[in-house]
């Protein structure tokens, strides 16, 4: 990658960082919702559904401002997680979250259509043979959508990787710490001439992007096959 | 039909999106003067210019920088004889909640011990014109490099108010009209105008403008108009 | 051990209430579809929260709604083989197999795993994934899945149903091991009355929802008032002891003293079988017949007649073997002068006994 | 119209290579499970490309891989019944039957709905959607929606084989109507022997992917060394013509001269049947028996005499009826002193033939 | 709705149009390219696919300047459209192509999805009975998939009420034209004390987006268990 100035490529390894995370942690969350709205009945099943499209529906600019409000320095969650020494107002951390949050709806909306396709039957088979239900969903259940956590992964990477909106509105960008590609395209872009640099630059993530969602169908398709039995 | 003329009737304006609460109040009055219609579409100056360079149908581009002003007219995609500056604005620091006010910047006064660990909120200081004029300014009086590594850079200057406004930042560089209007912030000190180079809103009608264009570009120089782009904190050429 | 089982629960078509209590070995829920077995069995593994009732195996509680105690289904130990087979399409044989063994107690683990391997024959099998095998494969694993979860019952819900001719008489054997060397309760569900001969210690027959008649199985199917399968499903079952395998292929059972052969089956000699005779392939002789090829003839007297609704009667003959039911017209009954007490003859072919008409040894019924 | 297939075709398996010609009627696959069966059908639907091969309903070929001829399936005009129904769940019972209808050409139209409906027995059910049926409504509904499609071929993939035993004397009766009423060629898979004997004109027995018997249904069946479906399948397939129906329930059959009684049966008098006659249920008497509950006796004499490799052996009885399978013991062939062209008494009790051997009007053989 | 200036409630039409549009125009393509991508096997499908998820993995500001090249009045399809006297440049037909662009990759994950879990063996029962391909695909797979498809279609059109990006940066923000509501809640936002109106705005567009998915929730559910049999 020489043709990426050192600022680029800290951009690069940035958003990557920022992505894998966003993704690694949101995962277990996005699982679990995605069980929830899948299989449980429980009041206010609406709103939660509601409330996972939310950053899907609104502009990003207004998720960012609500994360802000919310997360940042003065933010009641944020203060709190201050409490345990975790700051995310400003740090690559807070570019995480943000992407997390703008990618959740796209993982929980491919993770819950798997966990809809597994026969409640097997499940059913897995408890009478003794397993409780954390241990039915951990043997039965979560082998069963594995290709549709990989999926949702994925495309929630892929998601990650390209969101700038909520991200430069929560955490702005700082570049070493929170300058991600796309903060980078858009700095490009708003300058006359600019746009060879952005082009660059937008090729890369594509390149990341795509190659990641390749993955996603390959994998998915061999671990698919693998538990259809072969 | 849309907006794909440049006919007697209506005024299609671009303009720079921190212009909209002045010229919302001041377009009706000449649209009752000379019953033209004028549209405004606000966005990034950035993008509008490229609109305009991909053949947008722009009557009238206030930009919020002489940058794409000067693109546009190099491509002869706006009338020369018609550009003037419209406005100026200055820089000011501000901060959250009570601060006391220190007047004019100078070079000692220690930004980065005021900051103590927080952030200073800047527009893009290498694409977006607040940022850029800021981060000369700062270069100017020898801060720049203390505080490089503590700014935050937003992509438009009314979100590095916001991080000011809502106190996720303690100081942030921001234009005086923005200021001006936020009540949660106050300016603590102003930013001489040598220190940066000119904060010019250029405006200019394009190639095929409309006749109300120049028009309307005039009623933005009459006195009514200056008033109110004073009181939205904006400076006006010469005076 | 034994099951007592008390149910109510009622259902948008049919509501049930069911009573009954089980002794060891196992008791056959038999009855039409529709007449609510899986919906008891599905109570009896949680799976179902019935209105009222209460489920025990001796005085192990699993759920008694008169107390509101309920044992969700992964802590009452059984081992369920579904009808559909419901194996895990994600996991190998083996594990599969080791599925219910992993979250038993260890020191619960009764089963060798060798041992049930061997037993149902599918250690060749381990390492494929279930959706390769054949439908009869796929419910041998079933089986031994439910059995290395050392349940303290089996519940089998028409285990064989989906299988043709061929896989059914390639499965039944394993129950009968299972029956007789494994001593697990099992309540197991069939609408096959040669299952029930084959398998039973005590049936419940069910019907819309009540269990209009409870018994050890030779007395439930051989009354033809019963006979939730229709009448081709009566027989008798006859306690037998195997005597003597011959040379030309057949073996001779001893029942109650007289003779009886049937082509060659695997057991040894001093084995105790039971078989059943259904009742239509029984033919009556009013004198003892000669230069017949049925090599069967038990000498009685008639118990009962029982003439049903078509031109058939159903005879019953007291023989020395026991109670021996046969399917006659009425037409015949009237020529050949049968009457209650009347010395008759029971002639059955060789032949006509099949396979799975013929039972592995007797419970302890 | 009659059918001519010619098929090869490599599975990872096994490979194809069958060639036959089917009369009119209905002729049915018959082989194991694995033998071929479903992968002749579906190269006939169009829905397996096989690698060489022509399938023509008289001279209108549905493909020829020597001519690079190929229809695609919905021009060939077909009825499938599918093994699982394949109902579409989406559309109503009505839906369903018209489906074919609506893609059928105007005036190929044969069928009138009315009355395959009516036929069917399916008329309380064109408002409901599949979900709700019982497994034999839903293969009726799987009938009539083929027959509805006007096919110029009928084709039935085991359409019985995932239903109870009552459920498919319930369905036997459709397709032997669909013989007997409807002049369309019906190409018919199982591996029931007792199908075969109720429905079929012609038998191509399957094995191994080859067909290794071709010709009319008496014929393959009763030839023990076939026998794909195991030694319990062989039997006698007798023409036999409706004398009178007893008012004590039994209907009086005329067998080339010999009276044969059986419980009553629906078919009017002077009707053509076939009734299928297992060898195991026959037992053979040496001399003329009596006071035995059996009604039917039909003398005759040894014509060939079997012997497999069990206890039993297949004797073969060449009456005025015609030819009487049995299967009995070596050990009664002694005893009896029976040898070809020895006259003997084949038994046959009345209750002993099933009613699903009982076959409607004969077809064209 | 007194409450909302007449510029507000335009832009609310105007949003609500362009989303219809968006959804309704884009839905045969989306139900057709779900399909290819679920059924057939072709060189370039990958290629397809990764084009498909473009918009979902590109900052909106790239997928809007990208469009503004392409789409704009000297852009190549452009010019290609206004032969046949489509415009789309600077009209509110293109916002309603950004939004549907936007919007697409939602729409066809939701279908596909629902494609795949349609078996087969239907479609060829459906052959036999002498249905041809397009016919099967009328009478069989496409009253199956409808649950799959409203979800996706209505998905599709909560994405495209809250569409920005792409928006502005391809049509700009012409009061009338084609500022939406998201457009003008940026707007709002720009300017010192706009965050009431601009909260007003979002506030509506959430309630519209989430009436939108409780309703895609609720028919999915009832075409689900009609198309199921009841
Ligand atoms: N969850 C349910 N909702 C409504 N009806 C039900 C439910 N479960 C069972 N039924 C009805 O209750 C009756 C008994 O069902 P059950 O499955 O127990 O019968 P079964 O004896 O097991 O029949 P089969 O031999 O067909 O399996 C049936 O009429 C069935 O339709
Ligand atoms: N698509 C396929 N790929 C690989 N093997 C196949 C395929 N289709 C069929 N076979 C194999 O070809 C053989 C014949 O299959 P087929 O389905 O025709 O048998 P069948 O006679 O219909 O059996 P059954 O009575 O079980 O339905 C089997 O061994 C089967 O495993
Ligand atoms: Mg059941
Ligand atoms: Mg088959």
């Amino acid at each position: 990658m020489g043709w990426l100035g050192p600022e680029e490529l800290e951009a690069l390894k940035l958003s990557l960082r920022v992505s894998f995370w966003a993704t690694l942690v949101t995962l277990p969350i996005g699982i679990f919702v995605a069980y929830a709205l899948a299989r449980w009945r429980f009041p206010g099943r609406q709103v939660l559904n509601g409330l996972v499209h939310l950053p899907l529906i609104l502009p990003p600019v207004v998720t960012g401002y609500l994360l802000l409000i919310t997360f940042g320095i003065q933010g009641p969650l944020g203060r709190l997680l201050a409490e345990f020494g975790i700051v995310v107002a400003f740090r690559w951390t807070g570019a995480a979250l943000a992407a997390g949050i703008m990618a959740f709806p796209l993982m929980v909306r491919a993770i819950r259509l798997s966990i809809e396709a597994v026969d409640p039957k097997l499940e059913q088979a897995g408890a009478t043979l003794g397993a409780s239900r954390p241990l039915v969903f951990a043997t039965v259940t979560l082998p069963m959508i594995l290709p549709g956590v990989i999926a949702g992964a994925i495309l929630a990477f892929a998601k990650a990787m390209g969101e700038f909106g909520a991200t430069i509105t929560f955490v702005s960008n700082i570049p070493g710490q929170t300058q991600t590609l796309p903060s980078a395209v858009y700095a490009f872009l708003q300058v006359p001439g600019g746009e060879a640099a952005a082009t660059r630059l937008v090729v890369i993530s594509i390149v990341i992007a795509m190659g990641a969602l390749l993955l996603s169908e390959f994998i998915g398709r061999r671990v698919a096959s693998r538990v259809a039995g072969s | 039909q849309g907006p794909l003329r440049a006919d007697a009737e209506g005024v299609l304006v671009f303009a720079a999106a921190s212009l909209k609460t002045a010229l919302d109040e001041i377009a009706p009055a000449f649209e009752q003067q000379s019953g033209q219609e004028v549209t405004i579409s606000y966005a990034a100056s950035s993008v509008l210019a490229r609109q305009i360079q991909l053949g947008a149908p722009a009557d009238l581009f206030i930009s919020a920088n002489a940058d794409w002003m000067d693109v546009l007219q190099e491509q002869g995609l706006i009338d020369e004889a018609s550009r003037v500056d419209l406005l100026g604005n200055g820089l000011v620091l501000i901060a959250g909640g009570d601060a006391i006010t220190i007047g004019e910047m100078r070079p000692d006064v220690d930004l980065q011990a005021a900051l103590d660990g927080g952030h200073l909120a800047m527009a893009l200081v290498d694409a977006v014109p607040a940022g850029i004029y800021g981060k000369a300014a700062l270069q100017s009086l020898g801060q720049w490099s203390r505080v490089q590594n503590q700014v935050a850079q937003t992509d438009n200057v009314r979100a590095a108010l916001a991080l000011v406004a809502t106190g996720a930042a303690p100081l942030g560089i921001v234009y005086r009209s923005d200021a001006a209007v936020e009540d949660r912030v106050q300016v603590v000190a102003t930013f001489s105008p040598d220190l940066h180079p000119p904060i010019i809103y250029p405006a200019a009608a394009t190639v095929p403008a409309s006749a109300g264009a120049k028009a309307f570009l005039a009623h933005l120089n009459s006195e009514a108009a200056r008033v109110v782009f004073a009181e939205q904190g904006f400076a006006l050429p010469g005076g | 051990m034994s099951l007592s089982v008390r149910l109510q629960h009622d259902l948008p078509d049919i509501s049930l209430d069911i009573n009954f209590e089980a002794p060891p070995g196992v008791t056959v829920l038999f009855g039409r579809s529709g007449a609510g077995k899986t919906t008891v069995v599905n109570a009896v593994a949680g799976l179902l929260r019935p209105s009222a009732g209460r489920v025990a195996i001796d005085d192990w509680e699993l759920f008694d709604t008169d107390h509101g105690l309920w044992l969700p289904p992964h802590k009452r130990r059984l081992g369920y083989i579904f009808q559909e087979g419901r194996l895990f399409p994600h996991l190998t044989v083996r594990q599969n197999l080791f599925f219910g063994r992993w979250f038993a107690p260890r020191r619960a683990r009764r089963e060798s795993p060798e041992k049930v391997i061997e037993m149902l024959g599918v250690g060749h099998l381990l390492d494929r994934r279930p959706a390769g095998l054949s439908g009869g494969e796929k419910q041998r694993i079933a089986i031994g899945r439910a059995l290395l979860a050392s349940p303290r019952l089996i519940l089998a819900d028409e285990p064989l149903a989906a299988l043709d001719d061929a896989r059914k008489s390639e499965i039944l054997p394993y129950f009968e091991r299972l029956r007789d060397e494994v001593s697990v309760p099992i309540l197991y569900v069939t609408h096959s009355a040669a299952e029930v001969a084959r398998l039973a210690t005590s049936v419940v027959a069910l019907q819309d929802g009540k269990a209009v008649r409870h018994g050890p199985a030779s007395e439930v199917l051989a009354d033809p008032s019963v006979a939730p399968a229709g009448v081709r499903a009566v027989g008798a079952v006859l306690q037998v002891r195997v005597a003597k395998h011959h040379e030309d292929g057949l073996t001779e059972l001893d029942a109650g003293g007289t003779s009886l052969f049937l082509p060659r089956i695997p057991h040894q000699i001093g084995a105790s079988l039971r078989i059943r005779i259904p009742a239509q392939e029984v033919i009556l002789s009013s004198k003892r017949p000669e230069g017949l090829s049925a090599l069967n003839m038990l000498e009685g007297t008639v118990e009962t007649i029982r003439a049903g609704e078509g031109p058939g009667a159903i005879v019953s003959i007291k023989t020395k073997a026991g109670s021996v039911l046969a399917r006659i017209t009425r037409r015949s009954v009237a020529s050949l002068g049968l009457e209650p007490g009347r010395v008759c003859y029971a002639v059955i072919k060789t032949v006509a006994l099949a396979p799975q008409d013929v039972g592995g040894r007797l419970g302890n019924y």
